[in-house]
């Protein structure tokens, strides 16, 4: 049995399916942003695993997915501060309560 | 280490040196000087932009992965100056009761978010856009929660964020597609890897305009904007509104036509002639029924994003131009509507239409500037909007084929119901007559010389015929720009 | 052909991905859904580290797994009391994000497997990148050198912490 | 500059500085803002006459250009567009016609209220617009002005209107915009088309005929594109309700330019662009517009003879009149073209009294309900003979403009030998009858018969500025209808290329 | 030109209108009215003179071969059509112009006279308007004179008009009054339809002949021309012919019925009854003597092309032989005078017109042989003496209205006592039209019949009954004025012969219709110029004196006294005096056409239409649009997840429709 690429890129897919499947449905902003991460993750072991398998040699998918890593962060740190932001407001984190502006 | 290659990138270079001025009187000036901040950064930022309009070396750095056009220079003038005329209009703002602790952190995310877009317009690699992208967009969100007084600026900024991270989340899974198709990601490079449709390739594409496109609410990538707009502080939503919408519009079209431009006709031709059609239509078919102005002007935006992105589908020099002339034009026209909402919000805390019923009587000036913005949006000759649109319906015409001309004819119908409602905007403030109309508000200096620069651009911009033909003169030297349709 | 030990690395790692990822977002219990969450992070950094990019690896831990989550269990303790269930997610809701994400999956899916050039790709040795290419490549100013990106991330970086100094403030 | 040298740029010039100079007046001090206006129109009406002495004076002395005094000056590079001016025999009369007309309307507005700067300054950028179109003969910026031209119109209506007035003028303004999208899509496909491969493309228009390069399927499409665009603001059925509507609720000095002038923009448009440049497929698809247009004429004629309202019957009665314009620019001869112009010319005069005086009466009974008026003649009987000249020049009284406009028009038409056109003329000519019954109808009941209301009997005449508003228009009506050979002579040479390049193509076989 | 002067009679009263219509307002009644009948005495004058030069001159040109030629003074282009085809607006002199000249400005000036009395006060009351009345007037001799001397038909169509609104404006003179108003309406719209056709007609005419000149159509030499015009329109073969006829038999018979709207031929006369809401004067200038006579005058002008058109020919003469008998038979029973008189006049045009239309009597086209163009001649001359003695009779009939302030003879009776001027006047007239020698009307109706019996045994028959119909119901109205009973006086004042200004003109009247008859107009208005043989054929004129004197016996014996004679006879055949008395309901005819089939039939639902259908398509895109963008409000929820899944899913829609159509295409 040989390890191929593809084999990588199915559970980045799953991961992804989860990721967006966990915005769609969860009600609570913080676990909307952990399926966020997970969605982010997915596509750093996309750039990995190209890169590795397809690439070799040079490291522009590392590169990216180091990047994006510190991009994440970012995100999640800004993410969480306007959670807490909106949590000030309302006292609570729940997704659907924040649908006053709309049409 | 060759780190001269950082003076290829004078203008942003320029701008952290404002920027760093800026933070430096921010931390370690004394309180009582703090109100003269907003004033020292406008005027900084003014020198700053006139000193950027001193063209310099053009040419790639960083291995390509930075490049310096006429085209990238002009458009961040373009971009400098619609700054210049927000950080104006904000300064009254800033100095206010509510805001004012927070007032130096204001303008450093803005000349850090231009910074981003500067990336993103210049940028020729996926990397350095991604970054570039995520500095223009991240920090909005925490503009557009500035006003702590208010709810809608929280909720308007969650939005902004869950929806911002999300859309870089698709982007990059995208950037992942092309990489794994491409195995690099200098555009370049890009474009000579990839020149033949699959369905990877299809899938990498939709993702990746769905990526910029959310920047530039194309539908129906779009719907963070209305509420983001509405909710946040009028300075940031003129900001979003003009200068982030125009370099990502540039971005946009840098990268389908520098990465993907051999598969023009192939591949995303067709995926923003049904985005064009649909942003155009949706946000006229939304704007209508809009009676808070700045949500108003959120969809009308969106429906504006549709035009300029006519620019796009041109594929020429010709609608290079024209779309960076359009975005000029746009520049002025928006934020002298979004410069009145400003003044009246502040002083009277009121942006609904029906607020504005009687406006003439009581504010002739801001009234008269409204409209033209209003005119010059709906594209009413001889304001500087009529001769963009049309420059843009010609710069679209001239790829020749039949269905561009359809495009072209649904863009123009959907003019019509565009006009609609700007004139509703109009008849509010010149028709409507109401007894508890706004009173007289006092403006402050900065604000009328604000809305001042918008309504000589309004004017000046179209009948001086010798911007556009600079524009067009910068873009012509890019032919070469363009691959080769595939 | 394959090592054994990798055969059965790669397995351990993909079906704990996929575990840990079905239940982070599935778990009612948000302290648990962030748990998880750093479980499938840790199996990321050990796929990175299958793949010989030891430093990747390493600095997924440190900012995922030793930063991010941190702030994520922060940010809970701050919004919730200990212990307390998420609502029960509404049943249409629920399959519309099954279907919804199963078609972005399939989507994906169908594109990544119909392009021939991934079929059959294996592993190629090792790609020899040693930590002080990485190094060198990362603050180089040449092609596939990193020095502007490096920089532009710092402004980034930069930029949302000022943004997050500003709506961390009370007023 | 070397524009400046041309008299013609002066026509876009000086209402523009009318309208600054109305500009820095005071809102408050009428007297200054009348002066403002007075020079401005007097200086236009001055121009105009001047304009026709230099014409007369060039083709005197053996000018045989197409177009007199063009100038062109780049302004587009780009996309070749320059600023070209220059004026045929149509466009010659048409501006004399817009000049007067511009005159009348400063004297009808005489004491508008309220905010009577901004009225004036709306007004006098209108009329830069329409005398801006018709000194072009550079597609864009014809279109340019076009455009310029309708804008104002919104707030004219909508701010000093009455009625239902924000209904009207979005009405009104969305139609006729809706009309320049058809427009603009055309412009710009003849500009894609104007030249042979290898020429940057123009829009200038005598350029673009002499290239003649517009492939014929494209001329197809781009046709009907055009001539609807213009069509819209010709009122040709079944584009033509704005028209009602619109008028019935604009003020009268803005229904006098409107009628008067602006409508006159779609007929002269459908002549300049339609059919000069795409011959072709006009005279392949002539007959269906020209189908339209007799339905418009005989359309109108009978919707006017139930209307009510003063303002509605003149309303439709510009379809009738208006339609009749269009149909004889679709004969496709020297005759009926000339006809076409003369009843633009007559049209708008007449109109734009008739617009006077029912302005000057409702101002008076503030109703424009004929079943509430009557015996108005004993009450204003200078009002009343205007408005019997007015009426009789409408259904072609010979010595009054209106008949001689008609017959050339029907004259020229029956010289078209095919039986479809035929018939048509003599439906069209029908409305001659038509006419006379709406006419005679309103004159019956508002002038003549009892005073239907004993408060109007203490209502008074018109006053100075109203009796020189409409002499104004009644002298120009009668100087058209006593010596047609003056402007004939003017205009009709202007057709002898369109009719040469419809020849090639015409008759067609239907 | 010994004839320029030609031009003042027509320039005089045009300046009388705009200088009576423009400063009148501000000169006193008097004056007024003093300038206009100057003014029209000047031009009277003038007429005469330019008559007279023109029938017994002998200048260079003017008689050529024993035939009168046109004379062309003046004819400057007014509007050219193309280079070929030019309205031009000029005098011309012929015969018949001649003649109208001096018609025209005879009547004209009688009752610019007669006016000065009639017209100052209004059932006693000052009457108000007396410049304008005047203005009217000159504006009416003006287009009447501009009609007569018209070089070519585009002229004549052009003074059609002008006289045509002159009428209107006369008739409507009282404004006030509803029944003038609608009556004025009424003749202006008739007319206008009837010149509808003649336009048509021209329109038809000029494309064939590429000309509107009568220099080119009729008078070419020796009237060759009009023979070529008409041989090459009916000749030619590519001329299109439609519904079996030709052209030029359409565009003749369209110019007819022009003519017959003037002329108030049937179905077209029902105007002219109306009309008799004018001013009396005016009926008696506009409605009598001149202006009806303007069809006649037309198909006059033409006759050249209508005799090688032997189709219109028979039309007229089926419509005038017609309307001659269905107007006598009205007027034998209207109790109104002015309407009686009004359908006395239009039988009697009738009789021109079939005098006309009887004149090419065996349908030779080029053949000119004895008698031919008789009836033309004697056409003319009953014009002439048509237009004296029914101005006389009535001016006649306003100087009795005038007097008993009434229309009805009811009113009347027995006015012989009061009025004995008025009522000789009166009787001259009567006995004019019933055609007793040696009366003018004896004299051209005589040729009449001459040149019908000429035509057909039948139409001479028919003819003579009218004849005799005319010479009754005259006499009827006659005695029902003057005798019948003792006059009841129902104002304060007896009735009395009007005053000098409007008695005057009814004497000279007077004498000139007892004297016209002698005016020797074999010689003067044939239809060549040249001069016609005629003599008294006594066959004919015997026996229309006899049916004419039963006729007046008749009346005589029904009307003279009082008795029950009429009644009785009335109730006998009730239906059909009803019947005539209505009119024989062609105004109702005419008002279910206008009122239920156009106004409401097609005026109304056209209205509804636009109104409903095409405006409401234009709303409905605004409300559907409207409508569009309330739909679609729900699309933005205001959820972020709901804005995550159309994004997501827009972008995947994105990606597989583009997939889709790359792998089909």
């Amino acid at each position: 049995m040989n390890l191929t690429l593809l084999m990588y890129l199915i559970p980045s897919i799953i991961m992804f399916g989860c990721g967006v499947y966990g915005f769609l449905t969860r009600k609570n902003m913080i676990a909307i942003m952990i399926s966020l991460e997970l969605m982010l993750n997915s596509v750093d072991i996309n750039f990995v695993v190209f890169n590795r398998f397809l690439f070799p040699g040079q490291f522009e998918g590392m590169f990216f997915t180091l990047f994006a890593i510190a991009i994440a962060a970012a995100e999640t740190a800004l993410a969480l501060a306007i959670i807490i932001n909106v949590f000030r407001a309302i006292k609570n984190v729940d997704i659907n309560q924040i649908n006053k502006l709309k049409f | 280490m060759d780190y001269s290659q950082f003076l290829m990138m004078p203008q942003e270079i320029g701008l952290l040196l404002v920027f760093l001025l800026v933070f430096l009187y921010d931390t370690f000036m004394p309180q009582r000087s703090q109100r003269m901040l907003p004033l020292f950064t406008t005027i900084l930022f003014a020198i700053y932009t006139v000193l950027a309009f001193i063209p310099m070396g053009f040419g790639e750095a960083f291995g390509a992965m930075f490049e310096s056009t006429p085209a990238t220079w002009v458009m961040k003038n373009v971009l400098n100056v619609g700054v210049f005329i927000v950080l104006l209009q904000a300064v009254k703002w800033t100095n206010d009761d509510f805001v004012s602790v927070r007032r130096g952190e204001f303008y450093e995310l803005i000349l850090l978010t231009l910074f981003g877009m500067f990336l993103m317009i210049s940028s020729r690699h996926f990397l350095l856009f991604v970054i570039g992208l995520e500095t223009a967009s991240l920090p909005i969100a925490a503009l557009a929660a500035f006003e702590k007084r208010y709810y809608e600026s929280r909720e308007a900024a969650a939005k902004y964020v869950f929806t911002a991270i999300f859309s870089s989340a698709i982007f990059m899974l995208g950037i992942s597609f092309v990489y794994g198709l491409a195995g690099t990601l200098y555009f370049n490079d890009i474009a000579m890897a990839v020149t033949t449709a699959n369905p990877l390739l299809i899938v990498a594409v939709a993702f990746v305009i769905a990526g910029v496109g959310y920047k530039l609410s194309l539908v129906p990538f779009h719907q963070w904007t209305a509420d983001v707009y509405q909710g946040a502080p009028t300075a940031v939503t003129s900001y979003l509104s003009v200068i982030s919408k125009g370099a990502a519009a540039f971005a946009f079209l840098v990268i389908l036509v520098q990465a993907f431009g051999s598969i023009y006709s192939q591949v995303w031709e067709w995926m923003l002639y049904a985005i064009i059609v649909l942003t155009i239509t949706i946000g006229n078919l939304f704007a209508m029924r809009q009676r808070n102005l700045k949500r108003f002007l959120a969809y009308s935006s969106i429906s504006q994003a549709g035009y300029i992105m006519l620019g796009v589908i041109a594929y020429s020099t010709v609608g290079m131009a024209s779309m960076m002339y359009y975005v000029l034009v746009y520049i002025f026209s928006n934020l002298a509507a979004f410069g009145v909402i400003a003044v009246i919000e502040r002083a009277t805390g009121k942006v609904t239409m029906d607020d504005y019923n009687g406006l003439f009587r009581t504010n002739p000036w801001l009234a008269f500037t409204m409209m033209l913005a209003m005119f010059s949006l709906g594209g009413i000759p001889p304001f500087a909007g009529f001769f963009s649109k049309f420059f843009i319906f010609m710069g679209a015409a001239n790829q020749g084929t039949v269905a561009i001309y359809v495009l072209v004819f649904i863009a123009l119908v959907n003019t019509i119901i565009s006009l609609y409602y700007y004139l509703l905007v109009v008849k509010a403030m010149f028709i409507r007559q109401d007894d508890c109309a706004v009173p007289y508000i006092d403006s402050h200096w900065t604000e009328e010389l604000g809305l001042t620069i918008c309504v000589m651009g309004i004017i000046a911009v179209g009948l001086a015929s010798g911007i556009y033909a600079f524009l067009n003169q910068t873009t012509a030297s890019m032919a070469s720009f363009f691959p080769a349709i595939g | 052909m394959e090592s054994v030990g990798n055969i059965i690395m790669y397995f351990i790692i993909a079906i704990a991905i996929i575990a840990f990822s079905v239940l982070t977002v599935t778990t009612r219990k948000i302290l648990r859904s962030a748990t998880y969450l750093l479980f499938v992070l840790f199996a990321t950094a050990a796929l990175y580290f299958q793949m010989d990019y030891h430093f990747l690896g390493a600095v997924q831990i440190a900012v995922y797994a030793g930063g991010i989550v941190v702030l994520f269990v922060f940010a809970i303790l701050l919004t919730h009391k200990p212990g307390a269930d998420t609502q029960a997610i509404t049943s249409h809701r629920k399959w519309l994000g099954v279907a919804v994400a199963m078609i972005g999956a399939l989507v994906c899916g169908y594109a990544l497997f119909s392009y021939g050039g991934f079929c059959g790709k294996q592993l190629i040795g090792d790609d020899g990148l040693s930590i002080d290419r990485l190094g060198q490549m990362l603050l180089s100013t040449d092609k596939f050198g990193y020095l502007l990106p490096f920089e532009a991330v710092s402004v980034l970086l930069l930029a949302c912490i000022i943004g997050g100094v500003v709506i961390a403030r009370r007023r | 500059m070397e524009i400046f040298s041309n008299i013609l740029i002066y026509f876009v010039i000086v209402p523009l500085v009318t309208l600054l100079g109305l500009a820095v007046c005071n809102n408050r001090g009428m007297a200054a803002i009348r002066t403002v206006a007075t020079v401005g129109a007097t200086v236009l009406v001055a121009l105009a006459a001047y304009l026709v002495y230099i014409f007369l004076h060039e083709r005197g002395m053996g000018n045989q250009a197409e177009m007199i005094l063009q100038t062109s000056v780049m302004w587009y590079a780009p996309f070749n567009i320059k600023l070209a001016l220059g004026v045929d025999g149509v466009s010659v009369v048409m501006i004399l016609l817009s000049a007067f007309i511009v005159f009348a309307g400063v004297f009808a507005s005489w004491k508008m209220n309220p905010l009577p700067k901004q009225f004036f300054m709306w007004f006098f950028l209108l009329s830069t617009g329409v005398f801006g179109f018709f000194i072009s003969i550079d597609l864009f910026t014809m279109f340019m002005f076009y455009e310029v031209a309708l804008i104002p119109m919104y707030l004219l209506i909508g701010v000093w209107g009455s009625g239902n007035k924000n209904y009207s003028a979005m009405k009104l303004t969305l139609m006729l915009m809706g009309g320049s999208a058809f427009l603009m899509l055309g412009i710009i496909g003849i500009y894609f088309h104007s030249t042979p491969e290898g020429i940057p493309h123009t829009m200038n228009i005598l350029d673009i005929v002499r290239y003649d390069a517009i492939p014929h399927n494209w001329q197809m499409w781009l046709f009907p594109l055009t001539f609807v665009g213009f069509g819209v603001l010709g009122a040709m059925f079944p584009f033509h309700t704005w028209s009602p509507d619109g008028h019935a609720s604009a003020p009268t000095a803005v229904s006098m330019l409107h009628a008067g002038v602006l409508m006159k923009l779609g007929g002269y448009g459908c002549f300049r662009v339609a059919i000069y440049l795409m011959p072709f497929a006009a005279a392949q698809l002539g007959w269906i517009f020209l189908t339209l247009t007799g339905i418009s004429i005989v359309y109108g004629a009978f919707s006017a003879c139930v209307q009510t309202d003063l303002k509605y019957i003149n309303a439709y009665s510009s379809v009738s009149h208006c339609g009749m314009v269009l149909f004889a620019i679709l004969m496709f001869n020297q005759t009926a073209m000339t006809g076409a112009v003369l009843q633009m010319l007559s049209h708008g005069l007449m109109t734009a009294l008739f617009f006077a005086l029912i302005g000057m009466i409702y101002g008076r009974t503030h109703t424009r309900d004929i079943r509430e008026m009557g015996g108005m003649m004993h009450i204003m009987p200078y009002l009343g003979v205007g408005y019997v000249l007015a009426g009789l020049a409408s259904l072609g009284l010979p010595g009054l403009s209106g008949f001689v406009a008609e017959m050339t028009i029907f004259i020229g038409s029956y010289e078209n030998a095919d039986v479809f056109r035929r018939t048509l003329t003599i439906i069209g000519a029908s409305s001659i009858v038509i006419t006379a019954v709406y006419i005679l109808r309103v004159v019956a009941k508002l002038l003549f018969g009892a005073v239907q209301n004993e408060h109007h009997r203490e209502l008074t005449d018109a006053s100075w500025d109203e009796r020189l508003s409409t002499a104004t228009l009644i002298l120009a009506v009668a100087a058209i209808g006593c010596f047609p050979n003056f402007f004939v002579n003017i205009i009709s040479d202007s057709f002898v290329p369109v009719v040469n390049a419809l020849k090639a193509f015409f008759p067609v076989v239907m | 030109m010994p004839f320029n002067y030609t031009i003042a009679v027509i320039a005089i009263p045009l300046f009388m209108f705009l200088f009576l219509g423009l400063a009148g307002v501000k000169m006193s009644r008097k004056l007024t009215g003093v300038l206009g009948v100057l003014g029209m005495l000047v031009t009277t004058v003038l007429a005469y003179g330019v008559a007279l030069t023109y029938f017994f001159g002998t200048g260079q040109g003017q008689v050529v071969d024993g035939v009168r030629q046109a004379i062309t003074v003046w004819n400057p282009d007014w509007l050219s059509f193309t280079k070929t085809l030019v309205v031009r607006m000029g005098i011309m002199l012929d015969p018949i112009a001649a003649m109208m000249l001096v018609v025209i400005t005879t009547v004209s000036f009688m009752v610019h006279l007669y006016s000065l009395g009639y017209m100052s006060d209004h059932h006693g009351n000052a009457e108000k308007g007396f410049q304008r009345y005047y203005a009217f007037l000159a504006l009416f001799t003006f287009s009447m004179l501009g009609l007569v001397v018209a070089t070519n038909l585009f002229q004549i169509f052009i003074f059609f008009e002008m006289v045509g609104v002159s009428s209107y404006l006369l008739i409507g003179f009282y404004y006030t009054s509803p029944a003038a108003n609608h009556a004025s309406k009424k003749a202006f719209i008739v007319t206008r339809l009837a010149d509808f056709f003649f336009l048509v007609g021209i329109m038809i005419l000029s494309y064939y002949s590429g000309s509107f000149d009568f220099d080119t159509l009729v008078f070419g030499s020796n009237h060759a021309n009009s023979l070529e015009v008409a041989q090459s329109i009916i000749g030619n073969p590519g001329v299109a012919t439609f519904m079996g006829c030709s052209a030029m038999t359409w565009a003749l018979t369209f110019i007819f019925i022009g003519g017959a709207g003037k002329s108030a031929m049937y179905p077209l006369h029902i105007w002219l009854p109306d009309a008799m809401e004018g001013p009396t004067p005016v009926s008696a200038l506009i409605h009598a003597a001149t202006m009806v006579v303007a069809g006649v005058f037309l198909v006059a002008r033409l006759f050249p092309l209508y005799v090688v058109c032997q189709a219109a020919m028979d039309v007229i003469l089926v419509v005038g032989a017609f309307t001659a008998f269905y107007a006598a038979a009205i007027a034998c029973v209207q109790s109104d005078i002015k309407r009686a008189l009004a359908f006395s006049t239009i039988s009697q045009i009738a009789f021109m017109m079939t005098s006309l239309a009887v004149s090419s009597a065996d349908g030779a086209l080029i053949e000119i042989h004895e008698g031919y163009g008789l009836g033309y001649m004697a056409s003319m001359f009953h014009l002439f003496t048509h237009a004296m003695f029914k101005a006389l009779l009535f001016l006649c009939a306003g100087a009795i209205i005038h007097a008993v302030h009434s229309n009805e003879n009811s009113d009347m009776h027995g006015l012989h006592k009061y009025m004995p001027i008025t009522s000789i006047a009166f009787l001259i007239g009567c006995l004019a039209i019933a055609g007793i020698p040696p009366f003018a009307g004896f004299w051209s109706k005589d040729e009449i019949l001459v040149a019908c019996y000429n035509k057909g045994l039948g139409w001479g028959i028919w003819m003579t009954m009218v004849a005799g119909l005319t010479a009754f119901y005259m006499f009827r109205i006659y005695f029902l004025i003057f005798f019948w009973n003792k006059h009841e006086v129902h104002t304060e004042h007896e009735p009395k012969d009007q005053p000098w200004t409007m008695t005057l003109p009814l004497i000279i009247l007077a004498v000139i219709s007892i004297v016209a008859g002698f005016v020797p107009a074999h010689n003067m208005v044939t239809w060549d110029g040249g001069h016609l043989h005629t003599q008294l054929d006594w066959t004919v004129a015997g026996t229309s004196v006899l049916v004419a004197l039963v006729g007046i016996g008749l009346a005589f014996k029904m009307y003279y006294k009082e008795n029950p004679l009429p009644e009785r006879m009335a109730s006998s055949c009730r239906g059909l005096w009803t019947a005539a008395y209505k009119r024989f309901y062609m105004d109702e005819l005419y008002q279910f056409i206008t009122h239920k089939v156009i106004f409401q039939g097609i005026c109304k639902p056209i209205a509804w239409f636009d109104r409903a259908i095409i405006d409401g398509f234009m709303n409905m895109l605004a409300v559907g649009t409207q409508h569009a963008a309330y739909g679609v409000r729900r699309l933005q929820s205001g959820s972020i997840q709901g804005y995550v899944v159309v994004y997501f899913l827009g972008a995947l829609l994105l990606a597989v429709i583009t997939l889709i159509c790359v792998l089909v295409f």
